[in-house]
């Protein structure tokens, strides 16, 4: 039931907008909706947290404490985003750059994206979850493109273009996978893809096939993850397309593409008895953090230095999955939930930093904290926690990361530790004077909508002081589960 | 600690006070005759003394209370030194206060003091000569530590009495480290009490001075009591010679009962004194004085032998 | 063969000793209450927020108020140092891994030093801070109270996650306390440096606590006291930490930001990072060398011994060259910690050789000289806060004379400077005399080599000390000594009231050091004893002398010394005006009858720094502009580069961009290359899993 | 000695493989569509004979749909894009063709070394096409990375998805029908997508030529 809400409303959202999308109204309507989701999401959160896993409409939905609280997290970023952009947009269309009509794409795809993350994720079957996944793509591309800047339609057919021959790949590995299972379940189609069904049996899968099949996912899902070198697609798009969408792309889909490889992984090692996916998954982490932290070295547009910063820490969560056991496991987890927030958070306060000056280049953005605390504040404390800065979560999960591989993995510290200064002077040193410094521009009429930065702040500063029970509990729970247990 | 020891300890810092303004004498005598001047009569250094004392006092008028508290710190410091050194008996009272480290403490505030007091007035000599005396200092202070150190490592003690003592006591051995610091000691010694090669007592030539310099704006008691301080110092540096190298004829029992012992030391240390005032003088003729920034590879030279010598030590274990 | 450690006290040491076991039924938690006091101080902090702009709310009652917390804080630390370590768990920080906190000996010392220096600075600060400058009054409240919190959580912090949580949170309140003026673009840039290399540090730091841990979800430090690390493994976690708490600690080559980043901040802040925050360094290399790897190799004390030997002759030469104040305190800052990290190396060796006693004397030391230091270098900072507001100057060549205009600050300040030179009977002597006594036993140590090298770090240590005094007569001279060397420099005004207090109360600390150093040793060997490292003391002879090693005589006995030197001052004063008279005229400079003197002819700071720079110049990278006779305007300039920097830093950085240009080829934009990259990764891939 | 319609099976593999070489070499962008066309005919027919001979229902289906959306539509819609944004050739190839059919016939041994153990284990009458159909993903792979014009890339593209899907089809007779109607529906709003990209891009840099969507790089 409150699954049905939760993929309905969005779905249904993005039709009527895409009708009434142009409207004054519409950017309220777009709140309401994405509020409506994000209570559908916490029932269905309350229902998992006492009745427990819970599959629905013939095993074709599946909820476990793994997906559950991705659903929750993708329902608030999307609800605190809407609330961002409501102003961020209206701005836009008074300097002109987006027409009515555009807002109406605008609303009506952001809607539809929420639909096919939340299935993507709440999907039991894994072919669903690829078109899902494709759907989340084709839905964002145009809101890329939305400027119809040359910069920005380079940008979009890029991500276009290099996204769906990923997940192209995804599909194939999906094939084999079926065909691994088909063995196992027997032809009818029904069951055979059911991930909870593959789970249940993955020991018996033909080693060989999943093996290539697992092969082709990670490229497929590794693309839409930025995971190095298939990452060349994410600054583009983060850069170029409006801020809010920058916000939920960094924030949202990365997540559900991790998800999906995590996913694929444990089915993989269960059948596979070897730790080559563990292996590869470092690999791509390490080389992501790696390459990240280089390219932040060289960046001169603060949404794109942001983007960068995203690969590097889907590098580090990739990481952790690859070490596996609970602990890496768990911060993983918590590494995925904190780095959306706060990349969001950046990314909001980034929105209205480029909307006062006008610019997205570093140089032309000085003095922020004159020109506006909040905003200046919000972006000084989003780059500090997002830097790993205690008390903020992310170094929680840093913390963990780092003491897991230093007894796992130690080889692998030391490249850690230098990416890690590398990406900190990078991504500091072009901060600091865009907040500190005297300011170069007048302070703008309207009031930027600063709530959801400091929320979000707030609860990423939570997590770094009080994982509250609970939610350490569905952390712990989830661990498990990926670690097999 | 009963009061005859006191007493004991006052008499023999009052026969210091007599005493070094007289080695100075000694000294300046025996470098006349060296060099065929007439000289100058043996209480020169008292008349001096006198007679400034007599003088009424000129003040530079940017002169702060700092430099008129200065000599007597300076002079305070001095006569400590000379009741902690056991330049004619060990066992005394204060002889447990300070141990050498603590002496070259002591002497590094006398030099702060008196380079601070030089600033004070703010002429160019002042500071200059300031700055040079810190120079020399803290070259020779490590210097003159490492050859503590050796000593020290010896008799195991830092404390100066204790040193003599054992020194004085113990079957004599011959300590080739001692050699190598013996040598660190006097070039120390030519540096800190502002003697030929790296400094001229008797120069007026602004450029090359570096304690005269100091005490440029000093006058009348003041002036007297930084002269007798100069006087006390080399006279202390003579008797932290002799404790260190020569340890014998200093009375080591029964200063606490009666203080009269300490005249038995008494003619052993003038005798002493007069060996190495002459001495002194003969190295002061004999050598010329070095410019202002070779003083530096003087004393390096000094440091590297006393580090030498405790290299012996540590090898030889003597 | 060593004798037994013995300090004497009598009955006034043993009170001390003896009061706190009566009050301790009183205070049945002491750690409890040092956590109600670091709340107190968060309380004072964001009660700042209230009213960001008010002057009134701020100085006149929050910062007295935290330096209350402050001086209760060093009155609890100082009673309980004798009882045994008590613990508390706080439910907050990770699932399994709430926040532990843990009171010993240890972590009695370095509160103490933390609650008394703040004590002083924090009442200074109520004088000093005024609106306009920066960051607003509130916020600067807020950022300054929490400095002080996560420091002394720092210090009572029982596991890795809320250690780092304490320590990065310094590091980031301190960050935001240097940048106050940040319209600065070089306190910007000192900022950055000092964050950047403070989250390095803190990452090795994580990564030594990484090989600590005692399995999953260990990490508290018991745990790690537990662990059984094969030698190996603790030597790369104690050389983990010493990077991390080295670069915190600015031990050369990571001393780079210390320079830039301490005058950069606000004077009282100065004080606290270079009086306290350094400490908090030197106190975890403690904990872990001491505590969590108990010290067991003896080589482990070479890296902090060669390191801190360097780092003390560097600070103190580069100190002499300087012309700017706070960058010359801020160097001697890096002497005074490389003076300390040698006493820790020294340590770590007599006790890895399993000499306890010297082992126990070293670490005396070392803590004495700790809190020694952050009297001393927090009262010079802060005197030279209120030149810096008195006449809006740093630079020593524009200063001078100001001993007339404001006696307070200076006289104060001169038992400081006497203090860090190290000049008996203040407090600076005592301890550099243990550290010297100390190394005078290190020829015992049983190894070959170091039994040669240890003694010359005795003449390292000498030569750094006599340094010291050279650097001191400059910046005492040239500041307060001498003639103004600016016109304005007439109107500086002295120190407020509240800034005075706050100088009294740190020059005091300075002298009852000095004076007592047998209670104050009586306290501080409670660590040694606690962590097992060395035997109790055996009382001896006299309370009022010290004796390092019995079967070495030698003592030293402050009060009898500073009496000695009293009287005869005394005594001399009054003979000579009894005897002759004390009439005194006041006339022009004699200056070898130079008539026209005036303030250019003093020694400018650069000049008397001249002869460091000619004896040292291999240290220094240096650009001198020499005036040809033919001049119309002739001008001498002389720069000073650390040749580190320069050697070690720029290449580093300039290495990082090259590569980083490099790796940019890769992306030239066309979408062709990136299909083949996904091409080829999947090739290799397949290749792989065949 | 095989059935005949095995036989047949076997050809049209090898008939699609072929097609798979012939875009690799063809430079007309007309030309390409029309290959395109080829292909998914190709694919048609063979599912048709595959739900022939095994009585799959699903598998009419899914031909249905090939024949609609890959033989009829898609290409209908190509051929009328560049009719109207007047783009015949394609310049150059970024790498000469002989070189790229050289890679190509690497690539194909690659790949059927990689489906040998798979087709191995599989128990449908059409397991060689398996190797067939890794190659010809492959190879369109190979076929977007050489080719400078947005069209011919996206041709590569519809080609990787008809190799995909005749991957699917002699592996496992094809997925299930939710999963192919979701991914038929993909296809679709991709292509209106492009459509929709063709013509902004068109009135941004007047050509479809993909050097002047190059100036997003970090190499300046």
């Amino acid at each position: 039931m409150e699954l049905l809400a939760l993929l309905a409303i969005p779905l249904g959202g993005a039709v009527c907008l895409a009708l009434v999308g142009a409207r004054r109204w519409a950017p309220e309507a777009n709140v309401v909706l994405s509020l409506a989701t994000f209570l559908a999401a916490c029932a269905l959160t309350a229902r998992v947290i006492d009745v427990g896993s819970l599959t629905a409409a013939h095993e074709q939905f599946f909820i476990d404490p793994f997906n559950v609280f991705l659903v929750t997290l993708t329902a608030f970023v999307a609800l605190t985003t809407s609330l961002f952009s409501r102003p961020y947009m209206r701005i836009e269309r008074e300097h002109g750059r987006v027409q009515p009509q555009q807002l109406r794409l605008y609303h009506s795809m952001y809607q539809l994206f929420i639909a096919a993350m939340l299935t993507a994720l709440t999907s039991n079957n894994m072919g669903i979850m690829w078109v899902a996944m494709e759907a989340a793509t084709l839905s964002t591309v145009l809101l890329v493109t939305l400027y119809r800047t040359p910069a920005s339609l380079e940008a979009g057919w890029k991500y276009f273009i290099l996204c769906s021959v990923g997940i192209a790949q995804a599909l194939f590995g999906t094939v084999l996978l079926y065909f691994a299972a088909e063995k196992v379940l027997g032809a009818e189609g029904l069951t055979a893809l059911l991930w909870t069904h593959l789970n249940a049996v993955k020991g018996e899968l033909e080693p060989a096939v999943l093996g290539l099949a697992f092969v082709f996912l990670l490229i497929g899902y590794g693309t839409k993850a930025g995971l190095a070198p298939l990452h060349n697609w994410l600054p583009d798009a983060h850069a170029e397309g409006p801020t809010p969408i920058s916000a939920v792309l960094s924030g949202l889909l990365l997540n559900v593409a991790i998800y999906a490889v995590v996913r694929c992984k444990v089915l993989v090692e269960g059948s596979l008895q070897s730790d080559l996916p563990a292996k590869m998954l470092m690999g791509f982490g390490l080389l992501s953090v790696v390459l990240a932290a280089l390219f932040l070295w060289r960046q001169r547009d603060v949404k794109r230095l942001f983007a960068y910063s995203s690969i590097e820490h889907m590098g580090i969560i990739t990481f952790a999955f690859g070490m596996g056991g609970v602990v890496a496991n768990f911060a993983a987890l918590l590494h995925m939930t904190v780095h959306s927030l706060t990349k969001s958070a950046i990314f909001f306060a980034v929105g209205h930093a480029a909307q006062k000056t006008g610019s997205q280049l570093i140089d032309e953005i000085r003095g922020l904290i004159t020109l506006s605390p909040t905003v200046g504040w919000g972006l000084m404390l989003g780059s500090l926690a997002i830097l790993g800065m205690p008390p903020f979560g992310v170094f929680a999960s840093e913390f963990l990361v780092l003491t897991t591989a230093m007894r796992q993995e130690p080889w692998a510290t030391p490249v850690l530790l230098v990416a890690l200064g590398v990406a900190f002077a990078a991504i500091f040193g072009r901060v600091q004077p865009m907040v500190f410094g005297e300011t170069n521009a007048r302070r703008l009429p309207h009031p930027p909508a600063l709530l959801p930065v400091f929320v979000h702040l707030g609860l990423v500063l939570l997590l770094g002081v009080f994982i509250p029970p609970y939610l350490a509990d569905w952390y712990n729970r989830a661990a498990g589960l990926i670690a097999g247990q | 600690m009963s009061p005859l020891s006191w007493l004991t300890q006052i008499l023999e810092v009052i026969a210091a006070l007599a005493v070094a303004p007289l080695l100075m004498g000694w000294v300046a005598q025996c470098r006349a005759w060296l060099q065929n001047r007439s000289a100058p009569s043996l209480l020169q250094p008292y008349r001096t003394i006198r007679k400034l004392f007599h003088k009424d006092a000129v003040l530079a008028e940017q002169a702060s209370a700092l430099f008129r508290f200065a000599p007597y710190i300076v002079f305070g410091a001095m006569v400590c030194m000379t009741a902690i050194i056991p330049s004619m008996g060990t066992r005394l009272p204060l002889s447990d206060a300070a141990d050498a480290i603590a002496l070259v403490g002591l002497l590094a505030t006398a030099r702060m003091f008196m380079a601070l007091a030089a600033m004070d007035v703010g002429t160019a000599f002042g500071s200059l000569g300031a700055r040079r005396e810190m120079m020399v200092g803290f070259l020779a202070e490590p210097a003159l530590l490492m050859v503590i150190f050796v000593a020290a490592l010896i008799s195991s003690s830092t404390a100066l009495p204790a040193i003599a003592d054992n020194l004085a006591t113990q079957t004599l051995g011959l300590y080739p480290s001692l050699a190598f610091t013996a040598v660190a000691f006097l070039l120390v010694l030519l540096a800190e009490n502002a003697r030929i090669p790296v400094d001229n007592p008797a120069t007026h030539l602004e450029l090359t001075m570096i304690h005269e310099a100091m005490l440029l704006e000093y006058s009348a008691r003041h002036l007297a009591l930084m002269e007798w301080a100069a006087a006390l110092k080399l006279f202390n540096y003579a008797c932290i010679g002799f404790a260190l190298f020569v340890p014998w004829g200093v009375v080591t029992t029964g200063t606490a009962e009666n203080p009269l012992v300490l005249l038995a030391a008494l003619p052993i240390l003038v005798l002493k004194l007069a060996i190495a005032g002459a001495g002194l003088a003969l190295v002061e003729t004999v050598s010329a004085k070095l410019r202002v920034f070779r003083a530096p590879e003087f004393l390096a030279a000094a440091f590297m032998l006393a580090v030498l010598g405790l290299l012996v030590h540590l090898l030889l274990g003597a | 063969m060593v004798g037994e450690l013995t300090f004497d006290y009598n009955d006034p040491g043993s009170a001390a000793l003896s009061a706190p076991l009566a009050m301790s039924e009183l205070l049945s938690n002491p750690l409890s209450l040092c956590l109600l006091l670091i709340a107190a101080w968060l309380t004072i902090g964001l009660a700042g927020l209230a009213r960001p702009a008010s002057l009134l709310l701020i100085g006149r009652v929050l910062f007295p108020l935290g330096a209350l917390v402050g001086a209760a804080l060093a009155v609890i630390a100082l009673v309980t140092v004798t009882l045994p370590p008590d613990t508390s768990v706080l439910p907050i920080g990770l699932p399994d891994l709430p926040f532990h906190f843990r009171r010993d000996a240890l972590s009695n010392v370095f509160l103490f030093l933390l609650g008394a220096a703040a004590a002083g600075v924090s009442i200074f600060s109520a004088g000093y801070f005024r609106a306009g400058e920066g960051t607003a009054p509130g916020l600067l409240c807020l950022q300054y109270h929490v400095f002080l919190a996560s420091m002394a959580l720092v210090l009572v912090a029982d596991d890795a996650y809320s250690y780092m949580v304490a320590w990065e949170s310094m590091a980031l309140a301190s960050y935001f306390l240097v940048t106050t003026q940040h319209r600065l673009p070089e306190i910007r840039r000192a900022g950055f440096l000092y964050l950047l290399i403070a989250h390095l540090g803190a990452v090795a730091i994580l990564l030594s606590f990484g090989v600590m841990q005692g399995g999953t979800w260990q990490f508290t430090f018991d745990a790690m006291r537990a662990a059984q690390l094969p030698p190996a493994w603790a030597g790369i976690a104690f050389l983990l930490a010493l990077v991390g708490f080295g670069a915190k600690a600015g031990l050369v080559p990571l001393h780079v930001w210390l320079p830039e980043a301490h005058p950069a901040a606000p004077s009282p802040v100065s004080a606290l990072m270079s009086g306290v925050m350094l400490k908090t360094a030197l106190y975890g290399t403690l904990r872990v060398g001491f505590d969590l790897l108990g010290g067991t190799s003896w080589w482990w004390g070479l890296g902090p011994l060669a390191l801190g030997l360097f780092s003390a002759i560097y600070g103190v030469v580069f100190a002499a060259a300087q012309t700017d104040m706070k960058r010359l305190l801020a160097f001697s800052s890096i002497e005074n910690i490389g003076i300390l990290f040698t006493g820790v190396g020294l340590a770590l060796v007599f006790n890895g050789v399993g000499m306890a006693n010297l082992a126990g004397l070293a670490l005396v030391a070392v803590l004495y000289h700790a809190i020694n230091h952050a009297f001393m270098k927090s009262l010079l900072f802060v005197g030279t806060g209120s030149v810096l507001h008195a006449t809006g100057e740093r630079n020593l060549g524009r200063l001078g004379g100001l001993i007339h205009r404001m006696p307070w600050v200076a006289w104060t300040t001169l038992i400081g400077v006497l203090a860090i030179a190290g000049l008996p009977p203040l407090n600076g002597f005592v301890s550099e005399w243990l550290l010297l006594q100390a190394f005078l036993s290190a020829h015992q140590v049983p190894k070959p080599f170091l039994n040669m090298l240890l003694p010359l770090g005795a003449a390292l240590v000498a030569l750094a000390a006599a340094l010291a005094a050279y650097v001191m007569v400059k910046f005492f001279g040239v500041i307060f000594l001498g003639q103004p060397r600016e016109a304005r420099l007439k109107d500086a005004h002295d120190a407020s009231r509240l800034e005075k207090v706050g100088l009294v109360w740190l020059a005091a600390g300075c002298i009852v050091l000095g004076l007592a150093p047998m209670q104050v040793i009586a306290l501080l060997h409670q660590v040694p004893q606690q962590l097992g490292i060395a035997p109790p003391l055996a009382g001896a002879a006299h309370w009022w002398m010290l004796v390092p090693v019995a079967g070495r005589q030698a003592s030293y006995a402050p009060l009898l010394f500073l009496l000695a030197i009293a009287l005869t001052v005394a005594v001399t004063i009054l003979s000579v005006s009894r005897l002759y008279h004390r009439r005194v005229r006041r006339a022009a400079p004699w200056d070898c009858g130079f008539v026209r003197l005036d303030a250019r002819m003093q020694d400018t700071a650069e000049g008397f720094g001249q002869p460091i720079r000619h004896i040292f110049e291999p240290f220094f990278g240096m650009q001198r502009e020499l005036p040809t006779p033919f001049d119309a305007a002739p001008r001498y300039r002389v720069a000073i580069a650390d040749r580190i920097w320069t050697g070690l830093y720029v290449p580093l950085a300039s290495g990082v961009q090259r590569i980083a240009q490099a790796v940019a080829w890769l992306q030239q934009g066309r979408i062709a290359n990136y299909l083949l990259y996904s091409f080829v990764t999947l090739l290799v891939l397949l290749g792989l899993m065949l | 000695m095989m059935s005949l319609d095995l036989q047949i099976l076997n050809l049209l593999a090898a008939l699609f493989l072929l097609l798979a070489f012939a875009m690799l070499s063809q430079r007309r962008v007309v030309g390409l569509v029309d290959l395109l066309a080829m292909q998914g005919a190709l694919l048609c027919a063979a599912t048709l004979l595959l739900a022939w001979r095994t009585g799959e229902t699903h598998l009419y289906v899914s031909a249905l749909l090939t024949l609609t959306l890959k033989v009829a539509f898609l290409p209908w819609l190509l051929h009328r894009l560049i009719r109207r944004l007047g783009v015949y050739w394609d310049s150059e190839t970024l790498i000469n063709i002989p070189s790229t059919m050289l890679l190509g016939l690497l690539i194909v041994i690659f790949s059927f070394g990689l489906a040998q153990p798979i087709a191995a284990l599989a128990s449908t009458a059409t397991r060689n096409g398996i190797g067939i159909a890794v190659a010809v993903v492959l190879l369109s792979f190979l076929t977007m990375i050489t080719r400078r014009k947005a069209m011919s890339q996206v041709v590569g593209f519809l080609s990787m998805e008809n190799g995909l899907f005749f991957g699917a089809m002699s592996a496992t007779y094809g997925m299930p029908m939710i999963v192919e109607l979701g991914v038929a529906l993909d296809v679709l709003v991709a292509m209106l997508v492009l459509g929709v990209f063709f013509f902004q891009i068109r009135e941004q840099f007047d050509s479809l030529d993909l050097h002047h969507l190059e100036s997003l790089r970090e190499d300046k």
